[in-house]
């Protein structure tokens, strides 16, 4: 993964319009004719603050490597026209050896792209647009980028009649002629760069997005019941659920709000059915107090936080790292439970799965920390391999004694006591999130307290959670400690460096919560200097690792409010200052 | 998992668990606790496929007292944990249990939507028109002029919620009120609650003899309803237009079909579903 | 304060009993009379889990300085039965120099007590107070213990009158007939140990619990607007301030939730009147999507956590500092706030005044974090000093641009925002959750996000806390860093420690976020060992200092969880043996 | 403080502000804002003297379109929020916007307690059926057979929630139905509530042509109201049962007293207070 990476591997387009260019179409169709032609890449959507239409620009990289980040820059803007562009400016990083393509008939160029002096065409989209039967400009745009990139005029045919086959055979006929032309018109567009020979191989390719692969992780490991209330930018995980499930056997409830889904999630579960909702900050706000219950009650349950810039309302459609705090210390009472959080798209699907395993085994709530960045980005991606984590509840064995001889929170060595389900006779217990003894009565004297509090501390803190915790790569004295989203730009920047001959070290924790100190200890052995990366205003992961880590030598952190990622350029950047003498 | 015990008939003593109430001596919710066990007991479920679900309060320390599956949850969310728990588990009897804050105040949103839902539960709230558990603050329930409430010390000053009335409103497929003064009455009123399908409603007057002694009167106010129940939600509500409250019995019978989604029924394979991300 | 103080200035006495014994007036009544006679002192509360009745127990601690807590034992027990005492037992510190009285007819004596071959007294207390016309065994109970602290009878006579006049002239007389019968059955018992002398001074005492000093500082501090939904043990706070309210022009609204409560209270200081909430932990969970709200549309609020045994129902009825997690770290996004925490009982008032004036003074949430030790414990003490903290928002000035002009957000170099208010005519803004620009227009563009964050990072980062950010003590090269009800067994140990020829440093923290590394680095110079004194299982107070502060030296944590409270002598001794070499 | 502006009259263009709004084109709450904003000139009110509060959702975005004070909220807790403000204003008119989502699923609580304490509030409903921020879930209003919300693909199935019945029941002091197809008659209605004292309720079928172009056809089936509102809730109670939901004008107006505590009234000097202290 960490192998070298060059910057002539990819190539990264944008591609932009305003409300109702069909920005989003191109791009997408784009992104799958260049995943069946052998590319890997991945493409996010931004898009302005109208409900629906309005502007929007797709920000494509297309590889020759696995990536699912962007690069520090963009090769190519194409502008179907001009209008609001200058709104994206801040996420467009163009410069001098950047192509810009645009419309001149659609408004004018954002002084911002005139003064950077890039190579620059003028395409009358719109105008020969017009002159086609149906013709769109988007379609024309489309066969333009194809062509640069060399993608097989049969393949963006093949994936346009999938995509739009349905709207009929005269729409279909006008996209491919308008594709077609758009080929033609790249002919005169001079990239100034070499572009990535690419060759389709023997591995199968999945094209999916975060959101989707934490679906399927879900499923994977097991949950059966969801329940949710809608909530950008979580909602496209919830409605791929909610066609899926009912295909294994499983259920989607659409609650009323955030405390309903909780306490249904808790209550599917406390009938023994692993179960799981999702949701963005807010939400997760609202369910903290029922998450304690989980904690207090022991019962499995899985959160996902697929965040989203805050505070508060925020920003709902962009992505931003700042949950860490609410999600590692958001309970009231000393509430120990778990939080995990996918390294990237594909691994979306084993951390979920992974989470589902966790809640079950410990019997405790299990946060998941994905963002709007991995969850709403869609990558062209190697299938995943499949991990062997499975939903798997530690329940009463033929020797429980019952008859009201059952001691369902038991102070075991583990913590994890036996878990008596509905239906089983002779077992019955009441759950309960009032302080309790062993047999669940409850109780307010401070030996109980006590001993449940201990029991419920060491089941996390002892669990073997082996190689999971992190992704440990790379070798070096310096190291970074990265987590979510970042890990992306992360990686490709000690790729960078390792060509360069700098080896560094790549720790992307992929559990938060509980803290693992021995095993980064070992990670870090030998270390001098650690850079922590992450994407919020008030440094969350740093503060959090001083808190419940000794990091060795010195530290610094690299740390940046959403909606901007932070660049692999950036943090080779800052690693190549820092090493300087 | 137990080998099932013998299935003798269990009597009203064998669904009551060992604990001992911490409720006030005289208070209403020992009667409808006692109204509890006898309506499972003539309903001859098996303890083990009971379950009951409660959010806080003093009614809601009911599940501990019983012998069955139960859940004491977080105040006012007892609706939600128990729609999952039946949806998850549709061959268990779900019981739900709490007070008049609990339900009403808290929990109103969850009281609303569980009506619309109808889900297969029984809801049973003691109303004891007060917060007996944090010592005798106005409830929604509360007289507009009761002035013993700390909180509200000129009275609450607002018109009391009235739970037949929103339960009809929003969609319950069965509404009932009972009296803790009739455990026995209340009890048949449960079996019947129980076994309606839907979600059912039962309000149950049971005094707090504590914050509000005065309702220890409220035994020579019930009376059996005048009339039989309805299964017109229009005669219903007409009903409720001349209700003073201490009608017992029920009040409506719906035919709504409960609310389940086919939980566990075969399905794909999931290599199936995955094929949907190859290119 | 740290001033010498031995065991032979105060005297700790528990009385405890059954349902319907009368304990806790009994209790009430002698911290009462005690104050009238000169003494300084508290009580503590501790019940069992019936509603109303059932067991409990008054723990009094009297003493000739000024002391809000516990000591380290008893040296009196006095039990009207000895049923369901057993409970009790992990709370009552009784040791083989403390004295127990008790009814040998009402139960027996447990088991735990018997074997600790303390003196011990039986006084049939039952059968004496059936011979005398209405007769009670609290009565009696209360009589000897006035006698044993040497209580002038007119006193207690007096202030029985005060208590329990209302209920007739016969009630009263049989009362005080009881009493005088305890007195001169106390006349067998030798308490072995010295009596403190006590008199009455100059000084104005007052009584009070910290929920009222609490419900006294937002009066002072000008909050005339509470809106809450009753908890355990924050109820009592808000019923002393909803009969006070209306008597200062003010109101309390009852909400239908914690949702509705707080935001009640944004919506009455968005119109520009101070206003205030008090809960407990799960209450405080279900606020915080909208304290994030007040945070991010500036908007000035004041949130009380009364802690009590968490996680989750937990233990309402008993303390535990386990919500400052919570309250730091519990907000979705990046979330500046300011949260406080009162230092003793008498600190509420101040403490909350202070809250209400940072609330105003920077529009944005402080949460109080005061605990049900410090709520429900009833002491005797000097009259509090004024502070001078008053309610100040910045409005508008006259040059403020009007129609349309007004930037409701703009980046002042303070960070702080002139506030309109509604009625002020030409300023119409929309306040927004949403992250927004100067104007309050909602925006997801990456330079309004960083700058609104900056800005509300900076108004609270750089805001001069002044004095009251820490109650700092004592001399020495070792500290204690505490909080909260934590504050006041730390202050004995270290007085002792102090007479012991060992002085040693207090710094207990009143601003806990945001931190102020400088002002603590200074407090501690020269320091060479710290511990850190709380009472979490999760050493909450330790994991946040190292997470925020480089503290000098050794650090070491001293913790338990609730209900027990920290003893000054486990302080003192974790302390002696750490210096000895 | 700002010098007061001239008091010249203002029109309903006084009443926008200068934002544009986010909808999509065709949405209806373009209808709703300029009955809004024609209601306030009608009722020539300042706009200094105005508040709107909402929550989240596309309806709930219109405070920052209206020039008047205004509060964005969080999602679902709107009604609390103007509560808070109107309590502690007394002399301001507050008005709370958003949509069915917004005041019914998540807000449903704050619904059912604002109409039972019946402070001087308007507020206005923007009814689609649907959640159109989230991109098209079904909202409590949405039909048991709507199949294309994406959350609940087989339809909800699930009885729709009954605004005006609700309020009705819960105890709203005016209420009615406006239509976004008929700006001007909204704007009459929304002038009636909101000079009508105490809580009133106001759905206004707002369609959402993005994610339910089918309500385009509302405006076809709208029609008055057959009758003369009332004022008696048992009589506004048997209309609902026969209303098809298209009828529009005021269907309820009550008498009951508007909740409004003494605030600001003049009172002890706080040292009286403190004197309870003293020993
Ligand atoms: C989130 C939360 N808020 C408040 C409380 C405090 N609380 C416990 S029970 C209760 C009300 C109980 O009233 P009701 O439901 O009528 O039950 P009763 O005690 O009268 O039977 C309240 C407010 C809590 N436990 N949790
Ligand atoms: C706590 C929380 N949960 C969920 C959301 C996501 N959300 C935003 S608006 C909305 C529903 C909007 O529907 P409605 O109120 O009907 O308004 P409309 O957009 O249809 O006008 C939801 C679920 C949120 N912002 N906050
Ligand atoms: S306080 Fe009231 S409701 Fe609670 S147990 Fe006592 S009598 Fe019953
Ligand atoms: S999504 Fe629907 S409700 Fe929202 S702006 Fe568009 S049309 Fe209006
Ligand atoms: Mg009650
Ligand atoms: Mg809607």
């Amino acid at each position: 993964m960490t192998a070298s990476f060059s910057a002539s591997d990819s190539i990264s387009i944008a591609l932009a319009g305003s409300g109702g260019a069909g920005v989003m179409t191109a791009g997408s169709i784009l992104l799958d004719a260049a995943g069946q032609s052998g590319w890997y890449g991945c493409m996010t959507r931004s898009s302005g603050p109208q409900i629906r239409g309005g502007e929007a620009a797709a920000l494509l990289r297309l590889s020759r490597r696995p990536t699912e980040s962007h690069d520090d820059r963009f090769d190519v803007l194409l502008a179907i026209d001009w209008h609001n562009v200058a709104r994206f400016a801040a996420e467009l990083m163009l410069d001098g050896d950047s192509v810009v393509v645009g419309d001149p008939q659609g408004g004018t160029m954002p002084d911002a792209i005139v003064a950077l002096r890039a190579r620059h065409y003028d395409v009358e989209l719109k105008k020969i647009a017009k002159q086609m039967r149906g013709g769109r400009p988007n379609m024309l745009a489309l066969g333009m980028l194809s062509a640069l990139l060399r993608i097989p005029l049969t393949v963006v045919v093949a994936v346009l009649e999938a995509a739009i086959g349905a709207k009929g055979e005269q729409v279909l006929a006008a996209s491919v002629a308008g594709v077609q032309r758009g080929a033609e018109l790249a002919g005169a567009v001079e990239l100034g760069r070499p572009v990535p020979v690419v060759e389709r191989g023997e591995t199968r390719r999945w094209r999916l997005t975060g959101n989707e692969a934490t679906g399927l992780g879900a499923l994977r490991g097991g949950v059966r019941f969801v329940a949710a209330y809608p909530i950008t930018p979580a909602t496209d995980c919830l409605e791929w659920l909610a066609a899926r499930l009912p295909r294994v056997g499983g259920v989607l409830l659409q609650a009323e709000d955030e405390m309903a889904s909780i306490n249904q999630v808790i209550g599917a579960s406390f009938g023994g059915c692993p179960a799981l909702t999702a949701t963005s900050g807010p939400g997760l706000a609202l369910m903290m107090e029922s998450i304690g219950l989980a904690v207090a009650a022991e019962v499995p349950v899985v959160v996902v936080d697929v965040m989203r810039g805050g505070p508060s309302t925020g920003i709902p459609t962009k992505s931003e790292q700042s949950d860490l705090n609410l999600a590692v210390y958001g309970l009231h009472g000393d509430a120990p439970h778990v939080v995990v959080a996918p390294t990237s798209i594909a691994d979306c699907m084993r951390t979920t799965q992974w989470a589902v395993h966790l809640a079950e085994a410990l019997q405790t709530a299990v946060i998941v920390l994905s963002d709007q960045a991995l969850g709403q980005t869609r990558a062209v991606i190697d299938k995943p391999a499949d991990v062997a984590f499975v939903a798997k509840r530690a329940l009463p064995g033929d020797a429980e004694p019952g008859a009201g001889a059952y001691r369902r929170y038991a102070l075991t060595e583990s913590g994890i006591s036996p878990m008596a389900l509905p239906g089983m006779a002779g077992l019955q217990y009441t759950a309960d999130g009032l302080e309790h003894n062993e047999s669940g009565t409850p109780s307010s004297q401070a030996q109980d307290h006590a001993a449940q509090l201990d029991k419920r501390a060491r089941k996390v803190a002892h669990f073997n959670f082996g190689e999971s915790w992190a992704d440990v790569e790379g070798d070096g004295d310096m190291a970074i400690i990265t987590w979510g989203s970042s890990t992306g730009p992360t990686r490709e920047a000690l790729a960078r460096l390792a060509a360069e001959g700098k080896p560094t070290r790549l720790v992307a924790l992929r559990l938060l919560s509980p803290p693992q100190p021995a095993l980064l200890e070992e990670a870090l052995a030998g270390v001098r200097r650690v850079l922590v990366v992450e994407q919020s205003h008030g440094r969350q992961l740093y503060r959090y690792l001083r808190a419940h880590y000794a990091l060795p030598g010195e530290v610094r952190s690299l740390s940046r409010p959403g909606p901007l990622p932070v660049r692999p350029g950036e943090i080779r950047q800052q690693l190549t200052q820092w090493s300087q003498p | 998992m137990k080998p099932a015990e013998s299935q003798t008939p269990l009597t009203f003593r064998d669904y009551a668990s060992a604990l001992k109430p911490v409720w006030c001596p005289g208070c209403g919710d020992f009667s409808v606790l006692s109204a509890i066990t006898k309506a499972l007991a003539e309903l001859a479920l098996r303890p083990e496929e009971i379950a009951l679900v409660s959010g806080i309060g003093c009614a809601a320390r009911i599940p501990a007292y019983v012998n069955a599956y139960g859940f004491h949850g977080v105040h006012g969310r007892a609706l939600p944990l128990a729609t999952g728990l039946k949806i998850a588990r549709p061959e268990l009897t779900v019981l739900v249990t709490g007070g008049d804050g609990d339900g009403f105040s808290i929990g109103g949103n969850h009281f609303l939507h569980a009506c619309r839902r109808n889900v297969d539960l029984t809801y049973i709230v003691m109303d004891n028109q007060v917060y007996g558990m944090t010592k005798g603050q106005a409830s929604p329930t509360t007289e507009p002029d009761w002035e013993r409430g700390k909180l509200t010390p000129g009275g609450p000053q607002i018109n009391p919620f009235q739970p037949l009335v929103i339960a009809l409103a929003s969609g319950a497929n069965f509404i009932a009120r009972a009296s803790s003064s009739d455990p026995n009455g209340a009890a048949r009123l449960l079996v019947e609650a129980i076994r309606h399908p839907g979600f059912s409603f039962v309000q149950v007057l049971s005094p707090c003899v504590t914050y509000r002694p005065e309702q220890r009167h409220w035994k020579k106010l019930v009376r059996p309803a005048p009339v039989e129940a309805t299964d017109e939600p229009a005669r219903a509500a007409r009903r409720l237009l001349t209700d003073d409250s201490f009608n017992i019995g029920v009040l409506y019978r719906g035919h709504r079909k409960p609310y389940q989604l086919a939980m566990g029924s075969a399905g794909d394979n999931l290599t199936l579903i995955e094929e949907e991300f190859s290119t």
